[in-house]
């Protein structure tokens, strides 16, 4: 009895000497801070803040190298967090999903050729410009759809990317994927928008889809200030929506290129929680 | 004589009866000419022209803009109709002096003939840029870079590359036939201007009747020809290099690391109108060939002509379903027919829908013939896999950027992979990468 | 330093305590975990052996093998079983070094006279459904009463008088001769086990 | 959180070796049969209840430097204690276990258990914890023991099946067999979450 | 001299620690996506595992055993095992930063590891003098490198592969595992014993 | 308006094929193994064909099902999959009952090949793993061979030893090699011998290899450095001591080596990509199947020592890349 107490308490006490000696002359700084991060970032390893893993990250943010708002699906909740174990201060942004500029489908707008070869956009893209007609139009061919991490993107029947609105979250990934840039971020709150990011003037639009955008700044006159025009292209003004005079002025484009994408009978859109769209 | 090769590569069907031995014709004018300014590597030309403006035949259309340029002239007389963008062989509109032949083709100058013993190098470069001779060989770089080498580099042998190891085509065999003596002064110019004590003419071993009548002349000059097994891709320069001198091109290397200089036959024959006779490069063979093509056979064809008049000429079986520029191998399929022929194009083949047997796509076996066929020694399966999953760095380190796009593996892969479509979308992303670092 | 003496005063504790738990379990289960022990012992000699009415773990002799293959010579503990004093029978381990999975190791008894009374397999690493199958009794039954001489001690297959185990040759092969090794040194030793006792080889 | 909570996560959610993939040398090497596999899981259990309670019990006294030996030394207690216990009354069973019975100690289940919730919950949560996490450890043995039981000896429980033990698939009673029956099991729960 | 080979062969080959003998598969399953990462895990095992053997056949031998303490085996072993692992880890950290980056980060992986604790039980059990059991140690953990080495390499391949969805994850890892051992069912037999 | 007219195809390039697609190879290996299957029923009679017939129809029917049930693209006409049905049926014993071909079959599809993705994605060979699994599950079928009876389809089977085990046994019993295993034994070139039922005639399956060869469908690489690697270490042994190691015609003829090295180690989607890589494999696959067959507890190696470096291809694959065309001796490759 004794010899068991005094040998396994002296290797004990043996250990932990050894142990105590070692930290100390071995001690090596690890910022805590670092620690507490990986704890708070979402842990998707999706990579869309840019670094290879959330511990990278963790790791740059408290080197200081990186910004705190890059993780997209934690969200604001995330990054108030990271806010906090940082020490420093931030202004929350909107959250953000991302919308399919482009309604021209097979039947509503021109192929410039028959495509044989890999079924990537990105590929496509670089044969002659791409299948279509038109320089903006979806190419159908599904690059967004391999690269988001949530599965929130599909191609449908009439070959247009889709995206899912409750799976999205906002990460961008797919906007930086497109060689076309037909997907783009837009507030998750909106969800009227101008379904079309084709350059070209009207004449030349009406040439190759019947849903292109024409820049006949119909909607601008109805609801001013509401849409912007870039070059021949309309664009929702964000920043400033008025729901009723927008849907006037989604009944009068002749082209029909600004669409609401809420689904019929939800009043607002549906603009998802961080922890339901993590989940 | 040698018999030498380089290790890889494949054996593609040649399809060359069809034209190899039909002499070649003159092209009429079409009714319109579509010359592009962006015609050769590097930057685009300048255009000194407007609409309405009439030309000459050979008038300067298109000015250089910097030292690896060269200018762009009209390949026959008439009326300059539009200066706009038109469809290019690269598939975007570019800008291009749209050109009303008037019919009688005269020239704006007249030229004098003179022998290149009497001119100096400088003369020379002076006057092939003049020209505007490019490579004809494909890549279509400014010759008189090619030729002027930076301090320090020296060029020791100069090598014509009459392989022409593309299926169907035979336009530089048709010049090696028929412009023969052509070929040989623009050797010699070759030699005085690359001070190159080696000369080579390489041919494939298919073309044994062309070497036989070449012979007594190059002994005569002092120039080899080098016969090698007919292998594609033999006339890619790293490959053709290595065939008839032993050296190996270093990976981010040129020829001249080497002390080699490669120019096509047809680019050499080009050097003769140009430092002999000042003419400018507007003319150049092209074969018109592919199973939807009537009468196939070479035509000397003026720059610009577009290629719906090329195939309308030739005569077409059926409605074209697919249009190539170039060889099937490397050549570029067109969605419009509208595109012009531009000094670097070697042919024009049509087929029909029957004729595109593309196999199924289906997954790698990991079967190992794309690595057996890369003249370039690299991992095909494994450079598209990652460019397929966006592990750049991968890719890289698997040195997709030494792909030369030869095209040997897709054509080897039994799962009809697009190998080398994946291999080129990683390569364009590499670089964008590095520049944007 | 103070950190560090809590450290190190906090685990030594700790095991310290340990130590103290363990050992007063030890002495807990000493007993019950001697009994399982000498029960399975009891077991096996009960199971190669005839009815006895002594104690034969306490009647053992050790004895050096003779034979003993690699250098060291090898210890064997022969426990002898009796009825009214005389033996009976004689348990002893044997191992059988070429089973398929390992060594086998078997506990016999053996009849004064040389021939097999039982065999018990203790331990083996056979196949589970080919080679363990060596454990099953109708197996086994086939030695009993067989001495060294009369029988060729090898399977069938290998023109001896035992039936293998059909897809298990291998392991029933190394029983066999494991067997008849033991048989062999029982004979080699019999007089040394058998002095003191009484009863006749 | 409920207790009862708690102890239903580690039982199924949470399950030690379907959805976390921990302790997996003793789930493989010891279910050959559905008993051994049983009493593996029962003692792994007990061990992993009195830890956790011990755990928790001194989680205030144990300064955070020394929490990672310490909770080693506490969980090699328990498991000696429980070596000791079946050697003295599940005689059997130890000697089937072998082995796996002392490498109870580095099961990452236990250690992870008591690091990451008896470390830091009271002494109630950590005991439903210890024996929800446990039993659902017991539960994936006794599976796998039954499956690679049943195809690689036609057994279950020892007792023959008909019909599959005439030719039974060896292949599952031996160490490769492990690795398979795990797989596809943990691919048909996949499946069946997938499905629903 | 061939014995103590047959020693190394069987631990290497036959009774492959991981694939024959169940023993260290959380470092098995868990340190194998990458074939670099797998090496660095390797060689901090065998580091480990030989010292660690070293230190726990001493013990027996000089403490346990004459002082009847036996049963002390468990707990006194895990806590010269946890002691070294976290020794060499500070020490290792410290003093070369490159090192600590290819082998360091792996070994507190290492201390809940079966393999190194049940390597030491192993030695005792089955009576291994002190050479034997440095060369068994060696053994062992060489055949866990080497198991861990082709399995990364499988893994990495199975990154590629268009596995259907239930099987996605640990399960087609286990069944890839699975067939290894199944390979190295090949070598049974090849030493006796 | 309307947008559809005839367009012109964009493809990029090449634009040609060769024409060698994955079910012209397939078809070309099941052509090649033709011979071994008539030579098997002529010597194993119906039982032969019964599990020639079972295995490739149930490996397609698993194939189908399976891709059917994952909602995968259905593509047994790839021919692989009756490829690998074959193989499985040549690897049994040509008593083997139905249910075990049947298995077989379905072994080698499921675990073997689809679990992992399907075609081209399986690490190890699908009709081995089958033929490993059934040989560990069911060694008492497994190694239940039946002598061959040439020209006698209906007659019963006659139990007999492969050569190789026969080797085996009398090596550990006696010490010395057999009566059959001193000589050359020629005989089995044509299939005088016990064993699976596509492995006993060298003869026929040299034929279908060489046709193998002149296609193309697989290199030379791996056979040769397969089986020289075999031919050198066996002639050691057998230098070494005649009477206790057998000759290397012995280990040429007897067994599965020829089945092997020509259609198993070939197999596209488990051996390496380059020809240094294949060289290394085939050596490897030689060194364990003499390792296995001389000190081994199994009297055949030859699936295993595949399947082993099977395992051993990825870090092949990955470390043995060829130095691409004008890269120096250090550019920086992995
Ligand atoms: C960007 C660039 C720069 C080049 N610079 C030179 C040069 O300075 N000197 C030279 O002789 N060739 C030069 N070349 C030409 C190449 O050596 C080669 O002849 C040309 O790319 C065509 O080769 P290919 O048809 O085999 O691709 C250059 C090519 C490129 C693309
Ligand atoms: C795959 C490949 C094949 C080629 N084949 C030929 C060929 O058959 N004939 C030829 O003249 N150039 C061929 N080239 C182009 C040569 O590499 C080289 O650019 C050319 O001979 C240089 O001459 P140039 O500058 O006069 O065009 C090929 C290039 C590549 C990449
Ligand atoms: C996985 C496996 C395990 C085996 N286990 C044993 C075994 O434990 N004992 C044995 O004698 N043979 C075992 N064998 C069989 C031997 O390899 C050999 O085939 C057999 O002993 C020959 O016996 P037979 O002539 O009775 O068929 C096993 C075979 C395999 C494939
Ligand atoms: C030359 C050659 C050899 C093959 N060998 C095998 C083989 O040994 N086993 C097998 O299951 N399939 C074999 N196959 C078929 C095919 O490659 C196999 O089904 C894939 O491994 C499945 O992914 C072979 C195919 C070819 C072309
Ligand atoms: S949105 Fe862009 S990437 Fe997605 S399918 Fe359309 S073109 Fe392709
Ligand atoms: S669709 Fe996917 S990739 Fe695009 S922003 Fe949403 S979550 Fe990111
Ligand atoms: S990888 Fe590039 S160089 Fe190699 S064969 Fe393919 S296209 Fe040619
Ligand atoms: S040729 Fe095709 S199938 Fe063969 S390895 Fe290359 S990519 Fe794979
Ligand atoms: S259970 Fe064995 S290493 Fe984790």
């Amino acid at each position: 009895m004794l010899a068991a107490v005094i040998s396994l308490g002296s290797l004990g006490c043996f250990a932990a000497i050894l142990l105590a000696m070692a930290a100390r002359r071995f001690a090596v700084k690890v910022d805590p801070r670092q620690a507490a991060l990986l704890d708070v970032l979402a842990g998707a390893n999706c990579g869309a803040c840019g670094y290879p893993g959330c511990s990278a990250y963790a790791r740059a943010l408290v080197a200081g190298t990186a910004r705190p708002d890059l993780c997209r699906p934690g969200g604001p909740e995330t990054l108030a967090r990271i806010a906090t174990i940082l020490d420093i201060e931030v202004a929350p942004g909107e959250p953000q999903i991302a919308v399919v500029r482009c309604r021209g489908d097979r039947q509503q707008s021109r192929a410039k050729y028959d495509y044989q070869g890999l079924e990537d956009c990105r590929a496509a893209q670089k044969l002659a410009f791409g299948p279509k007609t038109c320089p903006g139009g979806c190419l159908g061919l599904g690059s967004c759809v391999q690269h988001c991490p949530f599965g929130a993107l599909s191609i449908n029947e009439q070959g247009l990317a889709e995206v899912d609105r409750d799976r999205c979250t906002g990460c961008g990934l797919c906007v930086s994927v497109c060689p076309r840039q037909v997907l783009a971020l837009a507030p998750a709150g909106s969800h009227i928008h101008v379904q079309c990011n084709s350059p070209d003037a009207g004449r030349k639009v009406k040439n190759y889809c019947h849903v292109g955008c024409i820049g006949c700044r119909l909607c601008i006159k109805t609801a001013p200030e509401c849409f912007v025009m870039e070059g021949f292209l309309a664009k929702v003004n964000y920043g400033h929506q008025k729901p009723t005079a927008m849907a006037d002025a989604m009944e009068r484009c002749p082209h029909h290129c600004i669409q609401d994408l809420a689904e019929p009978g939800e009043a607002a859109p549906h603009s998802p929680s961080v922890e339901e769209r993590t989940s | 004589m040698k018999r030498r090769s380089f290790p890889g590569g494949t054996h593609p069907p040649q399809h060359k009866s069809a034209t190899a031995d039909t002499p070649s014709e003159i092209c009429p004018l079409p009714p319109e000419l579509v010359i592009p300014l962006a015609q050769h590597v590097g930057a685009p030309a300048v255009a000194c022209v407007n609409a309405g403006q009439r030309v000459g035949r050979g008038q300067v259309v298109g000015k250089p803009n910097g030292f690896v340029s060269v200018p762009v002239h009209a390949s026959t007389s008439g009326l300059v109709v539009a200066v706009e963008s038109r469809p290019h062989p690269c598939g975007a509109e570019l800008p291009a002096v749209i050109l009303q032949p008037d019919g009688d083709d005269v020239w704006a100058e007249e030229y004098l003939t003179q022998s290149f013993h009497v001119l100096t190098t400088e003369t020379m470069l002076e006057r092939i840029r003049e020209a505007g001779v490019v490579g004809m060989g494909g890549a279509a770089f400014p010759t008189h870079v090619k030729l002027d080498p930076p301090h320090g580099k020296t060029i020791d042998t100069a090598i014509v590359n009459a392989v022409e190891c593309e299926p169907w085509v035979t336009a530089d065999r048709r010049v090696l036939l028929e412009q023969r003596d052509k070929v040989l002064t623009g050797l010699e110019v070759l030699q005085k201007i690359s001070g190159a004590r080696q000369m080579w003419i390489g041919l494939e071993d298919n073309q044994t009747d062309v070497a036989a009548l070449l012979a007594p002349h190059c002994k005569q000059r002092g120039v080899g020809i080098a016969i090698m097994p007919a292998k594609y891709p033999q006339g890619a320069e790293r490959q053709i290099i290595y065939a008839i001198t032993g050296r190996r091109v270093p990976t981010r290397g040129l020829p001249m690391d080497v002390g080699v200089l490669v120019q096509n036959v047809g680019t050499v024959a080009a050097l003769t109108d140009a430092v002999t006779r000042a003419r400018p490069l507007i003319e150049r063979m092209v074969t018109i060939s592919g199973p939807d093509v009537a009468r196939p056979r070479n035509l000397r064809v003026r720059i610009g002509t577009p290629v719906a008049h090329l195939l309308k000429h030739c005569g077409l079986r059926e409605e074209a379903a697919k249009v190539l520029l170039g060889g099937p191998m490397m050549g570029t399929a067109q969605h419009t027919l509208a595109v012009p022929v531009l000094r670097g194009t070697s042919g024009v083949l049509a087929f029909r829908r029957q004729d595109i047997t593309a196999p199924a796509v289906g997954s790698c076996l990991r079967c190992g013939r794309c690595v057996a066929a890369c003249p370039m020694h690299l991992l095909p399966t494994f450079i598209a896999d990652y460019a397929r999953r966006d592990a750049l760095d991968l890719a890289e380190r698997f040195a997709a950027r030494n792909c030369i796009e030869c095209g040997s593996c897709s054509f080897v892969c039994p799962a009809g992979i697009p190998l080398v479509q994946s291999i080129r979308y990683a390569k364009g992303a590499i670089l964008a990468r590095r520049r944007s670092t | 330093m103070r950190e560090g003496l809590r450290f190190v005063l906090v685990l030594t504790l700790i095991t310290a305590l340990s130590g103290l738990v363990l050992a007063t379990t030890e002495r807990c289960t000493r007993v019950p975990i001697a009994e399982q022990h000498a029960r399975q012992q009891r077991k096996a000699l009960r199971a190669v052996l005839p009815a006895v009415d002594n104690t034969p773990k306490d009647d053992s002799v050790t004895l050096t093998d003779a034979s003993g293959k690699e250098g060291s010579p090898q210890k064997t503990t022969y426990y002898r079983g009796r009825q009214q004093g005389r033996i009976v029978g004689v348990a002893f381990q044997i191992v059988a070094e070429n089973g398929y999975g390992g060594p086998i190791r078997m506990m016999v008894g053996v009849a004064p006279d040389g021939s097999l009374l039982g065999v018990a397999i203790l331990h083996q690493s056979e196949t589970p459904g080919l080679g363990n199958r060596i454990e099953e009794p109708s197996f086994r039954r086939q030695f009993i009463g067989k001495g060294l001489s009369g029988y060729r001690w090898s399977v069938r297959k290998d023109g001896g008088d035992f039936d293998q185990l059909s897809g298990a040759t291998i392991s029933s092969r190394a029983v066999v001769a494991g067997l008849a090794e033991g048989l062999k040194k029982y004979r080699d030793h019999a007089k040394a086990i058998l002095s003191s006792s009484g009863a006749k080889p | 959180m409920k207790l009862a909570d708690t102890f239903t996560r580690g039982l199924w959610s949470n399950n030690a070796i379907f959805k976390l993939v921990l302790g997996m040398c003793p789930t493989l090497a010891v279910t050959t049969t559905a008993q051994n596999g049983l009493g593996m899981g029962l003692a792994t259990t007990s061990v992993l209840l009195c830890s956790n309670m011990a755990i928790s019990a001194l989680r205030h006294l144990i300064p955070a430097k020394v929490r990672i030996p310490a909770f080693i030394v506490i969980i090699a207690t328990f498991v000696s204690v429980a070596q000791l216990v079946m050697e003295a009354y599940a005689f059997e069973l130890y000697q089937a276990l072998g082995i796996f019975i002392p490498l109870i100690v580095v099961n990452c289940l236990i250690l992870g258990r008591a690091e990451a919730f008896a470390s830091r919950q009271p002494l109630l949560q950590s005991a439903a914890d210890g024996a929800g996490m446990g039993l659902g450890f017991t539960l994936a043995l006794v599976m796998l023991g039954a499956i690679r039981e049943l195809l690689g000896s036609g057994q279950v429980f020892g007792m023959p099946v008909p019909g599959l033990n005439t030719h039974p698939m060896l292949l599952m009673i031996l160490p490769p067999g492990a690795f398979l029956a795990l797989g596809f099991l943990l691919a048909a729960i996949n499946g069946l979450k997938n499905r629903e | 001299m061939i014995h103590l080979l047959l020693i190394l062969v069987g631990a290497v080959l036959v009774n492959n620690f991981v694939l024959a003998r169940f023993l260290g598969l959380c470092p098995f399953l868990g340190v194998s996506k990458k074939v670099e990462t797998a090496l660095g895990m390797g060689m901090a095992v065998t580091f480990v595992m030989v010292v660690a053997s070293a230190c726990t056949w001493l013990l027996q031998y000089l403490v346990l055993t004459p002082f009847d303490l036996e049963y002390l085996q468990t707990i006194a072993f895990i806590l010269v095992i946890a002691t070294l692992v976290q020794m060499v880890e500070m020490i290792v950290r410290k003093s070369s930063p490159v090192l600590y980056q290819s082998l360091g980060i792996f070994l507190p992986l290492i201390t809940t590891n079966c393999a190194v604790l049940g390597l030491a039980v192993l030695n005792i059990q089955q009576g291994y003098s002190f050479v034997e059991s440095l060369v068994f140690a060696f053994g062992a953990a060489a055949g866990f490198t080497l198991a861990l080495v082709l399995y990364a390499g499988l893994r990495e391949r199975l990154t590629l592969c268009p596995v259907p969805d239930a099987f996605r994850g640990t399960s087609i890892e286990l069944i890839t595992a699975g067939l290894l051992a199944l390979a190295f069912m090949g070598f049974a037999g090849l030493v006796p014993g | 308006m309307e947008f559809s007219k005839p367009l012109l195809t964009v493809s990029p390039s090449p634009h040609l094929h060769s024409g060698m697609t994955t079910s012209g190879m397939m078809g070309t290996v099941i052509l090649a193994l033709l011979p071994a299957c008539f030579v098997a029923v002529y010597l194993f009679g119906l039982p032969a064909l019964q599990v020639l017939l079972i295995c490739v129809f149930s490996a397609a029917a698993m194939e189908v099902l399976w891709q059917k049930a994952t909602g995968r693209r259905v593509t047994v006409t790839d021919g692989s999959a009756a490829v690998t049905g074959l193989l499985v049926a040549f690897n049994l014993p040509p008593s083997s009952p139905w249910w075990l071909a049947l298995l077989g079959a379905l072994l080698a599809i499921v675990v073997g090949k689809q679990v992992f993705g399907g075609l081209g994605h399986n690490p190890f060979n699908p009709a081995l793993v089958s033929r490993i699994v059934l040989l560990v599950s069911f060694p008492t079928i497994m190694t239940h061979w039946s002598a061959p009876q040439p020209g006698r389809f209906f007659a019963d089977a006659v139990t007999a030893a492969t050569p190789l085990s026969e080797m085996q046994t009398t090596v550990t019993l006696t010490g010395s090699l057999p009566q059959n295993a001193t000589g050359f034994p020629t005989g089995y070139l044509l299939g005088n011998m016990a064993g699976c039922l596509g492995e006993v005639s060298a003869l026929a399956l040299l034929f279908g290899a060489l046709f193998l060869l002149w296609r193309r469908v697989i290199s030379w690489h791996i056979p040769v450095s397969y089986l020289g690697t075999v031919i050198i270490l066996s002639s050691l042994f057998w230098v070494i001591d005649p009477s206790r190691y057998p000759n290397p015609v012995f280990h040429l003829l007897s067994g599965g080596l020829m089945l092997g090295a020509f259609y198993m180690a070939t197999d596209l989607v488990t051996s390496p990509l380059t020809g240094r890589g294949m060289l290394l494999y085939g050596c490897g696959c030689g060194l364990f199947t003499v390792l296995i067959r001389l000190f081994g507890s199994y009297p055949e190696g030859v699936a295993f020592s595949i399947l082993l470096m099977n395992a051993a291809t990825p870090l092949i694959d990955r470390y043995l890349v060829p130095r691409p065309f004008g890269m120096s001796r250090t550019g920086g490759l992995p």
